[in-house]
């Protein structure tokens, strides 16, 4: 396993993210695409700070791991406010929470 | 500090205005005519005592301002701005005199807002540092927009943006070239908004305010600024549109004073600073060695046949001014005494006779409630002192011999000559078609027969021939002895020559 | 400088410290006062704003006046920069606990909520303007994230503002998720996450071609859409006119003041302490890029502003076109263009403030957010239509107001490094924005109001708040003194 | 003793017209404003006089500077020599009568006073102009007299033809005026000043151009004379004066026959040291062709004092012709008898007006009554006005007591009237000896004559020869005037029952001015030492002249004449050529002068008496009928009744192409100045209302309008994108990243 896996793979992650977050129908499907972006990102962290960096040195991993905290406090407000959509229109579909344009 | 004070009273006098109850409205208006009187004997004084045998600035007063970027509070006046100043400062009571019945709604913001207009002007005639100029020269465009909006004729909203786009057009073009002077003027923590300081700098052989292409752009920059102004041909259009809106006392302000700043800017920054620019401009040589010139010629004619076009006595009367600014634009492009003695000429007298015209317009509005040319007739029999009046500010207009029109046109001409003999010769068709369009002004107006609308009509009342009496001995005074007013300014203009004569 | 240890630097962590003490003791405070309205949270909150203005103070004159000071190993750092932000963030926090006050959108029921989430962000803001590590910004950022979108949803049954806080999330976490990426990149590239070093690593890996500059560009770009998003950039601007639009008018009006300062201290610290040697930009030219973005963002901000009815839409564009402006200072690695921006920034909380703060009470005493609702205001409310008038007026740039000035400041910058298209796309575009808020105008003082005459009562608190937003807005420009304090703050900026 | 007499001469009149103004402003009037002004104009005439006295041993200015630049000084004086105490003393001698006779004339009009403020304001500047010392107090006075002018002629202006006349007046002498500015353009770059006496003066300078400048001088000269084609109504510029005679007879009188229009003469007199050969040509054959074409035109007036008018014309196209062919002395000599007899003829027709005035007032001595009349008068004024503007040539609507139809026999009616008119065409006509008009007629037509003899010039032939036969027209239609209004049978009978003397107030002038006519004036050019002509350095004989150009007397003779006859003398033109001043006056009795003129004064007498028979035949003996001639020569009528449709060219062409290219300016500023992206506006309109729909498109016109426009398109596609589904959004953001990234992987 050498590095170049480990960044072929979040790259795959990143774009799936990416993917899903623009052509899901489901605000919950779009909040997976995000969760996997934030994933890719840890991904690379911790693998860039196993063979970037001096043993001793584990920042890539600390961040990884804030990574990992901050998805979840996002998941979690992500989810409140849908449910606050849900009650407002009665459906979490993307496209027809779009009462502010122009 | 006397212009200091000048400068700043009309501004304590909006204070005062401010703090005064809305409803007395007699009051408010007392209070305003004080504090236009004062800076008017002010500059009574500063026209008397100026010292008429050296041309340099006088009364200067220069303060550290922001020393991060060495803006300075520097002003002073030269000949040719005390000129300007005390036509400022003169139409200042009058208008507020012409304001004092036709105002209905609102009299308070309304002079407050003037007064603030009147320190604009007068800060903008006094500045001498360049940074200052233009905030005085921007000062003036908010109170303009609001009298016009606010007070304005029934396309008022129109006429208000427009003034205030087209201006603030220019005036950010204006911004660029300033900058690019003060970024020249020399090396990081060396450097000046300073006029006099530019103008030496300019003139220094050497220096990077010196070079002929850098003075080029900045000159355009300028003096596309200050085109909107005045306004030159293609950026006119704003004018009549803001005459035909404005109300009466605000259409002499911007006919008499903010056209003036346009000539006066080009007076003092463009011409004084970029000599070779100017050089490059009026030389006479090919295309651009003509363009100024041309622009006059163009004003001149394009704005007289314009004029003779309209049937709305204010629009005519707006247009006669491009017209006749287009004789200051052709004086200044001739850069030579009688040229530039006429233009400045030029500008006071077309101050003083555009107020007593669009003065005039007032009265006849206030009685007919409308303004359509065709639409009087006869009025010669009803109102014998209007028709005299008025017959005498036309006269001036078109340049009568006798009255100060004439010497300034003359001036110019005479000046315009010694380097455009085409251009000047064409231009001395403004002088028939603007006969032309004035006397048949009168004849549709005063002549014929009366139009029995106006049987009852009243004559000019006491208050309004107060307001164009001080013009009328003006336009005589300066008709019969023109040295009464070039005295204050031949020094400048000799210096302003030799500066553009050293490159 | 070495970096102090974590205990050592809790002295110097002072304000923040007081901010989470006082969020958590407003939330207490609401649980104990039963009363729904009572006012005495908001004031808690605005005591804490106080005391951490004094702490702000008491650090930086004692410790940080004397140079920077870098904290807990060098995660976040206390100098003259993070401090002037810190007072600007402080100013703003306090400016939307009053309009919270006055305005009568927000639930009485959650106000402990409100506050506490104030202060967090404000908190989050601080740590933005002073990180200076990759974790550190990524946290920060993440926690101001984290509360505005709350703070944008938290009008319950209100469709918009649950549709502007849905959107705000969405756009925001992918933002924030595409810059991550950017920076595992640049962590994985120079195997460091101190700014300060990144960009020494970068350049010397560049020199010996072990990293392609596509990398960086990729990598810079991906920061970008995180940084750009916060300060609303275009093409990462998009949420904030439906947010603006949805929030709360006071959240509005902070997240159009505060998280743009608060984004702009973060985009100055990063390009410039990260990518701001010669030779990183000799391999990429990313100042033409933002040259190019702001050019972009101004125009576009000013153009849609055009054709808004609403005017808190409008002012959501022009503050777009704000940004664009701003960032005309960033694109010249000069002092003179940092210190433009912030002088800006300081302007713009004044006028921008002000500007929102007139929306609050239109909005409360006539009910309308439109321009149309502004009709014969003059006769109406003439003080705060004049007041209205004064901060559009700056914001269009024209003297003598202190937008001008700020103005001024940015085109001498950029035209003193010769970007004249630059300076006058911008020049154009202020032309432009004036029709806008002449639009505003118009109405107020040309128009008449229609049936509804009689004129709207303000309270003197109300004028006093107004005057405390106005009297700078004039005479800012006039005083020497914010020149030299902005070009303090940026001469001790750690630029390499 | 000279300066105050001067200033007296000016300030009274304008003292007067002063206190009317400022009165006026107060709505307020002086009591007897005629009285005020008449008495100024006589201590005017005093001053005149005792100046005769002092200014004759030799001219001097006296100078202010007026306009003092950095540079050059504009000085402002006066010039007094011989000529300027002449024409003083012309000016406000006939100006008094004038005044006198305005007394009576105007009596108990509305505007009573104000008519002689007006007149008082005429004399000063007339008066002004006629001693400035340069060009540009010539100019002023000039544009002054205008003004003037232009007041009187409409001074009962609800008359809309005299209102159109009073218009067409001021501009078509504007006309003139602009040319001759550009001239003292010209001028003043070249010498730097515009002072014309004096070493520093134009005519010093102007006397050491070389020949290569000769061009440029002429030009400068004739553009000059353009000023002079205006005032005096010369060819193509004339067609004012005949209009002008809708103001009151009193001013025709004196603006339109004695004075302003004579100022033209003045002016070109004043010019003489600079007329070069080519531009006198130009200025004689001016005057000739003048002459001749007024006077034909006046054979078929019928409105008597357009008759007159068109006499005035020719007349002073006579004056031209002679400063023209160089007979300077003669030329002012003819000026100054002209301006008695003509005022005497202008004065007389209006007293025979004024007695059908009275007429239609029922009553001889009904003055008020006559007084509205005026009023009603007016009223129906827009109807006739035979040459108004409109151009109608019918006869019908001449005003009925102008109409010489409907006078005759009125010699018994009007005694004094009909003779001193009588004398005036006497003398107008050149019947010898005992009138002055014969004298000075005659010193033009020998002088020509001489000149052509003398060069051997063709030119000067053809113009002696236009000369002699417009003599000789003057004599037909001036007894033709005197035949159908004093002799035969009256033909409107009832208006001639009513008909009567006028007032003493009116005769008094008339008597005064009948002596005048006599040779009397003569004293003033009694001898040739008083008037000289100034020297002309430029002007010398062609090639194919008999004598050889070096020679002394090179150039035409100057002409005086005597009580006792015909005296010639050399003018000092030559000896100016050598630079000396004309002292020696006497050594030219020889050339070609003594036979040119009594071959001249022969000729004259000679058409004249057949121009007299003709009319006696025609219209007093009616031997021959004038229709059936009329019908005979069907065209040339028209021409002449038509007057060679000068006014149908105007109207037609020219103010109609002014008016046109107004209008099109107008059109041009309305659309494609105020909107030169208009097209872009349009098209960017559509655009918007299919992206935004409505929008305010009252934002700003013109060029901004179309900015805006397009700005505002713009702004529309923009707001498009903000569809307001997040995922649009999010797709702009990535999309935004890889252009990014690609542009700068470009660089």
């Amino acid at each position: 396993m050498t590095l170049q896996h480990y960044l072929v793979i979040s790259a795959i992650l990143f774009t799936l993210g990416i993917f899903a977050v623009l052509t899901r129908r489901n605000a919950i499907s779009i909040l997976m695409g995000i969760e996997l972006i934030l994933n890719s990102c840890n991904l690379n962290f911790a693998a860039f700070s196993r063979f970037m960096t001096p043993p001793e040195d584990i920042s890539g991993q600390i961040i990884a791991i804030f990574g990992i905290v901050l998805a979840a406090a996002e998941a979690a407000v992500f989810l409140a406010i849908i449910l606050a959509i849900y009650r407002e229109f009665g459906s979490i579909r993307p496209d027809e929470v779009d009462t502010l344009k122009g | 500090m006397l212009l200091s004070l000048m400068i700043f009273i009309p501004l304590l006098g909006m204070v005062a205005v401010l703090l005064l109850p809305r409803e007395s409205e007699e009051l408010i208006k007392r209070v305003a005519l004080l504090f236009t009187l004062i800076p008017l004997a002010l500059a009574v004084y500063l026209f008397i005592s100026y010292d008429r045998s050296n041309g340099g600035t006088q009364y200067a007063v220069n303060a550290s301002w922001i020393p991060a970027f060495n803006i300075q509070y520097h002003i002073g006046i030269d000949g040719l701005s005390v000129t300007l100043l005390l036509l400022t400062a003169l139409l200042g009571p009058i208008c507020v005199i012409a304001s004092w019945r036709n105002i209905e709604k609102g009299i308070k913001a309304y002079m407050a807002l003037f007064l603030l207009l009147e320190t604009g002007m007068i800060g903008f005639f006094a500045a001498l540092d360049l940074f200052l100029f233009y905030v005085f020269f921007e000062l003036t465009l908010l109170p303009m927009y609001f009298l016009i909006g606010v007070w304005g004729g029934p396309r008022r909203e129109y006429a208000a943006i427009k003034f205030f786009l087209y201006t603030l057009f220019g005036s950010v073009l204006m911004l660029v070239a300033m900058i690019a002077v003060y970024l020249n003027s020399g090396d990081p923590g060396a450097r000046t908004f300073d006029i006099p300081t530019l103008i030496t700098l300019a003139a220094t052989a050497g220096h990077a305010l010196n070079d002929l292409n850098f003075q080029i752009w900045v000159f355009l920059g300028f003096f596309i600024g200050f085109a909107v102004k005045v306004p030159i041909f293609p950026f006119h259009t704003w004018l009549p549109d803001a005459h035909v809106e404005a109300p009466t006392a605000i259409s002499v302000i911007l006919a008499g004073i903010l056209l003036k700043m346009g000539t006066y800017g080009l007076v003092r920054i463009n011409m004084a600073m970029f000599p070779q620019g100017l050089d490059h401009f009026t030389n006479g040589v090919g295309f651009w060695g003509n363009s100024l010139a041309l622009l006059g010629f163009i004003n001149i004619v394009y704005g007289s046949f314009c004029a003779l076009a309209q049937t709305d006595f204010k629009k005519l009367v707006a247009y006669s001014s491009i017209g006749h600014m287009g004789f200051v634009i052709l004086g200044l492009a001739a850069r030579n005494d009688s040229g530039i003695t006429g233009a400045i000429l030029q500008m006071f007298n077309h101050g003083v006779i555009s107020a007593m015209l669009f003065l005039l317009v007032g009265v006849l509005y206030d009685r007919a409630h409308h303004r359509e040319i065709n639409g009087f007739g006869g009025l010669g029999t009803r109102m014998p002192i209007y028709t005299g009046i008025t017959t005498l500010a036309f006269m001036a207009s078109l340049g009568l011999p006798g009255l100060s029109g004439f010497v300034g046109e003359a001036l110019s001409l005479l000046g315009a000559y010694d380097k455009f003999k085409m251009l000047t010769i064409l231009s001395t068709i403004g002088i028939v078609v603007g006969a032309a369009y004035f006397l048949w002004t009168l004849q549709r107006v005063f002549l014929g027969t009366l139009n029995p609308k106006y049987e009852a009509l009243p004559e000019i009342n006491g208050r309004e021939i107060l307001t164009l009496v001080p013009l009328g001995i003006l336009t005589i005074v300066l008709g019969v002895w023109p040295n009464f007013a070039i005295d204050m300014f031949r020094e400048s203009v000799t210096n302003l020559i030799d500066v553009i004569q050293a490159i | 400088m070495q970096p102090l240890s974590n205990i050592k630097s809790l002295l110097y962590f002072s304000p923040e410290i007081l901010l989470v003490i006082f969020a958590v003791a407003v939330v207490l405070l609401d649980l104990v006062v039963k009363d729904r309205e009572s006012v005495a949270v908001a004031y808690l909150s605005l005591v804490g704003c106080l005391c951490t203005f004094a702490a702000v103070l008491f650090t930086h004159f004692s410790f940080g006046a004397e140079g920077p000071v870098s904290l807990f190993l060098g995660m976040v750092r206390l100098d003259v920069f993070s401090s002037f932000f810190k007072v600007l963030l402080l100013l703003a926090t306090a400016a939307t606990i009053l309009f919270s006050l006055r305005s009568e959108e927000l639930d009485a029921r959650l106000k402990g909520e409100y506050y506490a989430l104030l202060l967090a962000i404000t908190l989050g803001m601080f740590l933005m303007a002073s990180s200076t590590n990759l974790l550190m910004i990524f946290i920060s950022l993440e926690t101001v994230s984290l509360t505005s979108y709350i703070l944008a949803g938290f009008l319950t049954h209100s469709p918009r503002s649950s549709e502007a806080a849905f959107k705000y999330i969405t756009y925001g976490a992918v933002a924030s998720g595409t810059m991550l990426f950017g920076l595992s990149l640049l962590f994985g590239m120079t195997g460091t996450g101190d700014l300060a070093q990144i960009g020494g690593r970068l350049t010397e890996l560049l020199a010996s071609g072990e990293v392609a500059p596509l990398a960086v560009l990729i990598a810079i770009t991906f920061v970008l859409a995180g940084v750009g998003y916060k300060i609303a950039s275009v093409p990462f601007h998009m949420w904030s006119p439906d947010v603006y639009e949805g929030a709360p008018i006071p959240i509005t009006a902070f997240l159009s003041v505060a998280s743009k300062s608060a984004g702009f201290a973060l985009f100055i610290r990063f390009f410039y302490a990260g990518f701001g040697n010669t030779e990183l930009m000799q391999a990429v030219d990313w100042p033409f890029m933002l040259a190019i973005v702001s050019a972009l963002t101004m125009t576009v901000g000013n153009l849609a502003a055009l054709p808004q009815q609403n005017v808190k839409r409008l002012l959501a564009y022009s503050s777009i076109a704000h940004g664009g402006y701003l960032l005309m200072g960033g694109v010249l690695l000069t002092s003179q263009g940092v210190g433009a921006i912030l002088f800006y920034l300081v302007v713009y909380l004044f006028m921008n403030l002000g500007a929102f703060y007139v929306v609050v009470l239109i909005a409360n005493e006539v009910g309308s957010e439109m321009v149309d609702g502004y009709r014969g205001l003059s006769s109406r409310a003439p003080l705060v239509a004049w007041a209205m008038v004064i901060f559009l007026v700056s914001l269009a740039g024209i003297p003598p107001f202190a937008g001008f000035f700020g103005k001024w400041l940015l085109f001498t910058a950029v035209l003193e490094q010769g970007y004249y298209w630059l300076a006058l796309v911008g020049l154009l575009n202020s032309v432009v924005s004036l029709y806008y808020y002449a639009r505003i105008v118009k109405a107020m003082f040309f128009e008449d109001a229609g049936e509804e005459t009689e004129s709207v009562p303000f309270s003197t608190g109300t004028f006093a708040l107004l005057s405390v937003f106005v009297i700078p807005t004039i005479f800012i420009g006039f005083l020497n003194i914010f020149y030299t304090f902005s070009n303090i703050s940026v001469s001790v900026m750690p630029i390499q | 003793m000279i300066v105050p007499l001067i200033s007296i001469i000016l300030l009274c009149p304008l003292a007067a017209f002063a206190i009317f103004g400022l009165l006026g402003l107060a709505n307020r009037r002086f009591p007897r404003q005629d009285y005020l002004s008449t008495v100024a104009m006589l201590a005017a005439l005093v001053c005149s006089f005792l100046l005769l006295r002092e200014v004759v041993p030799n001219p001097e200015a006296h100078t202010v500077n007026w306009i003092s630049l950095g540079g050059v000084t504009f000085s402002m004086g006066f010039y007094l020599d011989s000529v300027t105490v002449i024409m003083l003393i012309v000016v406000t001698l006939v100006s008094s009568l004038v005044h006198i006779f305005s007394m009576g004339y105007m009596h108990g009009d509305p505007r009573y006073p104000r008519f002689f403020a007006y007149l008082s304001l005429f004399s000063f500047s007339m008066l002004f102009l006629v001693v400035s010392d340069n060009l540009l107090g010539i100019y002023i006075g000039w544009e002054l007299v205008g003004l003037c002018s232009y007041l009187l002629i409409g001074f009962w202006f609800e008359k809309d033809s005299a209102a159109n006349a009073c218009k067409k007046a001021f501009l078509t002498t504007r006309v003139g005026d602009v040319g001759m500015f550009i001239g003292m353009m010209m001028l003043f770059t070249k010498f730097q000043t515009l002072s014309l006496y004096g070493e520093g003066g134009i005519f010093a300078l102007a006397a050491n151009l070389n020949t290569g400048d000769m061009v440029w001088l002429s030009i400068a000269g004739i553009l000059i004379f353009c000023g002079a084609i205006g005032k005096s109504a010369q060819m193509p510029l004339h067609t004012w004066l005949p209009d002008a005679m809708e103001g009151p007879t009193p001013v025709s009188a004196l603006i339109h026959a004695a004075t302003m229009v004579a100022a033209g003469v003045y002016l070109t007199a004043r010019m003489f040291p600079i007329l070069t050969e080519t531009s006198s040509l130009v200025i004689a054959y001016v005057g000739g062709i003048t002459a001749l074409v007024a006077a034909t035109i006046a054979i078929v007036r019928f409105d008597i004092k357009r008759v007159l008018a068109y006499s005035t014309i020719s007349q002073l196209g006579y004056m031209m012709l002679a400063i023209g062919a160089g007979s300077y002395v003669a030329g002012l000599f003819h000026l100054t008898t002209h301006a008695f007899f003509k005022a005497l003829l202008f004065l007389g027709s209006g007293s025979v007006i004024h007695a059908f005035h009275a007429m239609h007032a029922h009553g001889h001595d009904d003055e008020h009554a006559h007084a509205h009349e005026h009023g009603d008068h007016d009223a129906h004024g827009h109807e006739h006005g035979e040459d108004s503007d409109s151009g109608h040539i019918l006869g019908s609507e001449i005003p009925a007591d102008q109409d010489m139809r409907n006078m005759g026999g009125l010699r018994h009616k009007m005694p004094i009237t009909f003779v001193t008119m009588l004398i005036a065409t006497l003398s107008i006509s050149g019947v010898p000896f005992i009138f002055s008009g014969f004298w000075s007629k005659d010193a033009i037509l020998g002088g020509v004559l001489g000149r052509a003899m003398e060069w051997n010039s063709v030119h000067h032939y053809i113009l002696f020869i236009m000369a002699l036969s417009a003599a000789g027209i003057t004599a037909f239609y001036m007894f033709r005037l005197i035949f159908m209004t004093f002799f035969g049978e009256p033909r409107n009978q009832e208006m001639h029952d009513m008909a009567h003397e006028s007032p003493k107030s009116m005769t008094v002038p008339l008597l005064i001015l009948a002596v005048l006519s006599l040779p009397v004036v003569n004293i003033l050019w009694f001898n040739e030492a008083y008037v000289k002509p100034p020297p002309q350095p430029h002007l010398h004989a062609p090639q194919h002249a008999y004598i050889s150009p070096d020679s002394n007397n090179t150039v035409g003779k100057g002409y005086t004449v005597s009580l006792f006859g015909v005296s010639e003398a050399v003018a000092a033109e030559e000896e100016g050529g050598h630079g000396t001043d004309g002292t020696h006056a006497d050594d030219g009795h020889h050339g070609h002068h003594g036979p040119a003129h009594t071959i001249a004064m022969v000729l004259s007498i000679c058409v004249a008496g057949l121009g007299i028979f003709l009319s006696w035949l025609f219209y007093h003996r009616r031997t021959l009928s004038a229709e059936s001639v009329a019908t005979t020569f069907r065209p040339i009528h028209n021409l002449f009744w038509c007057k060679y449709y000068f006014d149908e060219f105007y109207d037609g062409v020219l103010v109609a192409l002014t008016v046109w290219k107004a209008r099109l300016f107008a059109r041009f500023d309305g659309s494609v100045v105020d909107g030169i992206v208009n097209g872009v506006g349009v098209v960017t309109r559509d655009i918007l209302a299919a992206f935004t729909g409505a929008f305010d498109n009252r934002i700003v016109d013109g060029l901004v309008n179309s900015v805006a426009q397009v700005t505002w398109a713009v702004g529309g596609r923009i707001r498009r994108i903000q569809t307001g589904a997040i995922q649009t959004y999010l797709f702009v953001v990535l999309a935004g990243i890889v252009l990014l990234i690609l542009i700068f992987r470009a660089l």
